[in-house]
């Protein structure tokens, strides 16, 4: 015996678990929109942090870092990066900030991007709010990222 | 009988490719249940009290017996009865609506509990399953009426109708997952 | 050729393939880089050529996915594409626009270029594989707009076949879901929520629905099967495609702060995505074993084999590998996920692309198929580009692995910088790799200069 | 011909009614099966042993579902052991974790 198998209703199941799945993913959209607050570590968010983001993005820091694992994996994680420098803001600045013009004979290094000091506060504070988001299980595995 | 066990599959065979594909993450998304609940005993035995096991008892007789009809519904319009067809679809489909409405009940309560997804564990399988399998009662509502309105239509007859084994297949995969679904969840401590 | 038009496609296909050249070169900087640390420093920083790198990809394999909708649009709708001219001045347009942004990378540093462009009145700079000036992104937008509305009136004035709709509706989600680039809010959660409308639902939804099209097309041509049996196949692997891989957004969102329930979904969904990508392995194969004729053109048979292969390598299984979550916790961000990216963009994209080049080009240029001694190294670059990039993804793996070990997994983690040493030999052996790729992609060049008397016409 | 139609008629007239009466034992089979669990359910019966009815009532439901409504009982037997091996695996993985 033969199967009956259309192409209508091929397209059916195509077009129909489609809109199914997407109307789905709105509903656990909307879902995560209600729980985020509690964890997203928006309350850090202030002008500050806002500018901070802005010159994370204006140098093109996920270009080498990840950043919660997201980005290149040239450089070290920054998601925990406030964390690892001992909890200080200053510590990151001044590690931006010692960055030689030329690199480093041999090895990677980061440019000197000749952020000002308020750029500098910017930037630390950014990675200091986003030390603070609650990931799942605490991610990264650990204190090196 | 046994000579007839060449059959090809019931319907489309492009439904079966979706149907084994649903059973399949129903199968997973079950035994994730399974594995987190023996790692949680306690709390999901503490918060499964709180489920309405009555309510999912009734659900359960609606979706046996709206799939009686969509059996009853299959084999009339194999003898051309579209009238009877027509109005099996129809009981078939009033039960399902039983199932939304009982569903539906039992989800505003949870939800004015302040109950969510996020709200622990036990919920978290609790809802995404239960809500999961609400979409396909009502996905497999929607395939049942578009087929009502084409028998309706006179889109069926004993030689053709491929359409209403379709829906139907759809329908009883959507009992057989709840068959399942329901002690696992509401019963099994 | 059926239709005169259809030659708009030959623009595109080439500034495709030479994008793909930069492409590569720039992937080899940035693997000299990662052992030699400061080669290039500081004129072209690591970000930079990668910036360089992965928007070249990105901008080439979007002129591949436009010629072929060229190509293969009026062939399907039976008529003269609508408007050919707009299909040309879209091209110099874009062409330019893309030269202008990557010449933009080069030369000025990345925040000059920000402030150059005005990124701070509507900033979405800076985001992975988004680093676009706004000016371009916008640019993108009126382009693939020109470009949809020039296909979509081709299609639905000619015959409507199910691989042009299916074209047509991958190439909107691509254009819709694009949109999203400029949502960038100063909430990181929501910032990385929305990206991954971009670049998840276009990796792994809409251009796997273009993908498909484009094999349907191919494999409709050289097998001579049914367009019945091709057309419903098509429909069930996209609807697969689509069923695992819009919830299977779930596995980017396990780490960024989202609710843990994703964890599950998205594991358990994406854990089904090799599905559609098996499917189309069984589906290419099996219409090849059906054939009715004997193509001429054997490279292209080839490249659409090898394309529904290694998707479904690079992209099923080495996209599986890492993707349960209580994996991708060791795993997510570390060269695990770099493997997997390269085979997954070689295998479904880059394959898929040389696909349609491979059929369209020798009919373009006034016959079936190349002769015997351009299709010969043509089917060398195959084989070499390939087995190079199963090396590349190994050695990346391997290198992956050491790193979740030394850095993560061990009960005394190594910093990042210590752990990148101790690996260098994996990135040492993946930059030779990435030579022997290149020599694939010289010779894949100069098959099409091989010049040969009693070629079929 | 006249004679061999009308016999093909009566045969399926037959098997029709046949189909019929065993679609409504099915049904009361399944809605019994279903009343009894809760009914068991309710007097409090929670130890292991209820569990394992509970599990191969859905089990016996599962299968009726599946060879009479469904009908896969006369379906080439690939199609049906994929389908009643899906049920049965997981079921058995329920109990057997259960049991851990």
């Amino acid at each position: 015996m033969r199967e009956t198998f259309t192409k209508s209703m091929a397209r059916n199941i195509y077009y129909g678990g489609a809109v199914f799945f997407f109307l789905l993913f709105l509903a656990l959209t909307y879902d995560t929109h209600q729980v985020l607050p509690s964890g997203d570590n928006h309350e850090a968010i202030n002008e500050v942090v806002a500018l901070g983001k802005k010159v994370w993005e204006e140098n093109d820091c996920i270009g080498c870092h990840t950043l919660l694992g997201e980005g290149a994996y040239f450089a070290p994680e920054l998601g925990n990066v406030y964390t690892r420098f001992g909890e200080s803001t200053d510590a990151i600045k001044l590690f931006i900030k010692s960055r030689p013009a030329k690199g480093v004979p041999g090895r990677r290094s980061m440019p000197q991007f000749n952020l000002t000091d308020e750029e500098l506060e910017a930037i630390a504070q950014f990675l200091k709010y986003v030390d603070g988001i609650k990931t799942a299980r605490d991610w990264p595995p650990n204190i090196q990222g | 009988m046994d000579t007839e066990r060449t059959k090809p599959l019931p319907g489309d065979f492009a439904i079966w490719i979706f149907i084994f594909a649903e059973l399949m993450v129903f199968g997973v998304l079950f035994i994730a249940y399974a594995v987190t609940r023996s790692l949680h005993r306690e709390e999901f035995a503490y918060y499964q009290q709180f489920l309405d096991r009555e309510t999912g008892a009734l659900n359960t007789l609606l979706l046996i017996t709206s799939s009686y009809f969509v059996v009853k519904a299959v084999l009339a319009i194999k003898q051309d009865k579209v009238q009877q067809c027509v109005n099996g679809l129809g009981l078939a489909l009033l039960c399902g609506c039983g199932f939304l409405v009982a569903k539906t009940l039992e989800f505003s309560d949870k939800f004015s509990a302040g109950i969510r997804l996020s709200t622990n564990t036990f919920y978290m399988f609790y809802l995404s399953l239960t809500f999961f399998h609400f979409m396909h009662v009502i996905l497999g509502m929607v395939i049942l009426a578009a087929i009502l309105f084409k028998a309706r239509a006179g889109a069926y007859n004993h030689r053709e109708h491929t359409g209403v084994e379709t829906g139907a297949s759809y329908w009883h995969m959507v009992d057989l997952v709840w068959i399942i679904l329901f002690p696992l969840v509401y019963i099994i401590r | 050729m059926k239709y005169q038009s259809q030659l708009v496609a030959k623009n595109y296909f080439i500034a495709a393939i030479l994008l793909f050249t930069g492409q590569i070169l720039f992937g080899l900087i940035m693997g000299l880089q990662y052992v030699v640390g400061d080669f290039l420093f500081p004129e072209i920083p690591f970000n930079v050529a990668r910036m360089v790198h992965t928007n070249l990809l990105i901008v080439w394999l979007l002129f591949a996915f436009m010629g072929a909708a060229y190509f293969l649009v009026p062939e399907e709708s039976e008529r003269e594409l609508y408007a050919p001219w707009l299909a040309t001045l879209m091209f110099w347009i874009f062409l330019i626009a893309g030269a202008l942004t990557v010449i933009g990378y080069l030369l000025f540093t990345y925040s000059d270029l920000a402030a150059l462009t005005r990124n701070e009145l509507f900033p979405t700079m800076g985001r992975e594989f988004l680093e676009q000036p706004t000016i371009t992104k916008i640019g993108i937008v009126i382009v693939a707009l020109a470009f949809i509305f020039n296909i979509g009136m081709t299609v639905l004035t000619g015959r409507k076949t199910v691989i042009s709709l299916v074209l047509l509706t991958g190439l909107v989600g691509l254009a819709v879901f694009f949109l999203f680039s400029f949502y960038n809010p100063d909430n990181l959660v929501l910032d990385k929520y929305y990206w991954w409308w971009v670049v998840h639902l276009w990796v792994e939804g809409v251009w796997e629905l273009i993908l498909g099209s484009i094999l349907a097309f191919v494999l409709i041509k050289v097998t001579g099967v049914d367009r019945e049996v091709i057309e419903k196949w098509l429909y069930i692997i996209i609807a697969m495609t689509l069923i695992t891989g819009i919830i299977g957004t779930g596995h980017h969102y396990f780490w960024i702060g989202t609710p843990d329930y994703w964890q599950w979904l998205g594991s358990v969904f994406s854990a089904m995505e090799p599905i559609p990508f098996f499917m189309m392995t069984l589906f290419a194969f099996n219409m090849v074993n059906k054939r009715r004729r004997e193509h001429p053109n054997k490279a292209a048979v080839l490249w659409a084999l090898g394309t529904a292969v290694m998707a479904f390598l690079g992209a099923g299984v080495w996209g599986f590998l890492h993707t349960l979550a209580p994996v991708n916790f060791y795993t997510h961000g570390t060269q695990i996920t770099a493997a997997h990216g390269h085979m997954a963009f070689y295998g479904a994209y880059v394959m898929i692309s040389l696909t349609i080049i491979s059929y369209a080009m020798p009919i373009m240029r006034g016959r079936t198929a190349n002769g015997e001694k351009a299709q010969v190294l043509e089917m060398w670059s195959f084989w070499l580009m390939t087995i190079a990039m199963v090396f590349i993804t190994l050695f990346l793996t391997a290198a992956g692995i050491l790193q979740v070990y030394l850095q993560r997994f061990t009960e005394d983690p190594v910093p990042f910088m210590v752990a990148q040493q101790k690996i260098e030999i994996f990135y040492w052996l993946r930059e030779f790799t990435g030579l022997v790729f290149l020599i694939g992609l010289v010779l894949y060049i100069y098959s099409f200069f091989v010049k040969e008397e009693n070629v079929a016409a | 011909m006249d004679h061999s139609v009308s016999t093909r008629l009566h045969h399926s007239v037959n098997t029709w009614a046949h189909q019929q009466t065993r679609a409504k034992r099915i049904w009361f089979a399944l809605m019994f099966l279903t009343v009894f669990v809760y009914t068991c359910g309710r007097f409090g019966f929670s130890s292991q042993w209820f569990v394992i009815l509970v599990l191969a009532s859905s089990l016996l439901k599962g299968y009726w579902i599946i060879a009479e409504y469904m009908g896969l009982r006369q379906v080439a037997r690939k199609w049906r052991w994929l389908v009643q091996g899906w049920l049965v695996l997981v079921i058995v993985l329920i109990v057997i974790i259960h049991q851990l």
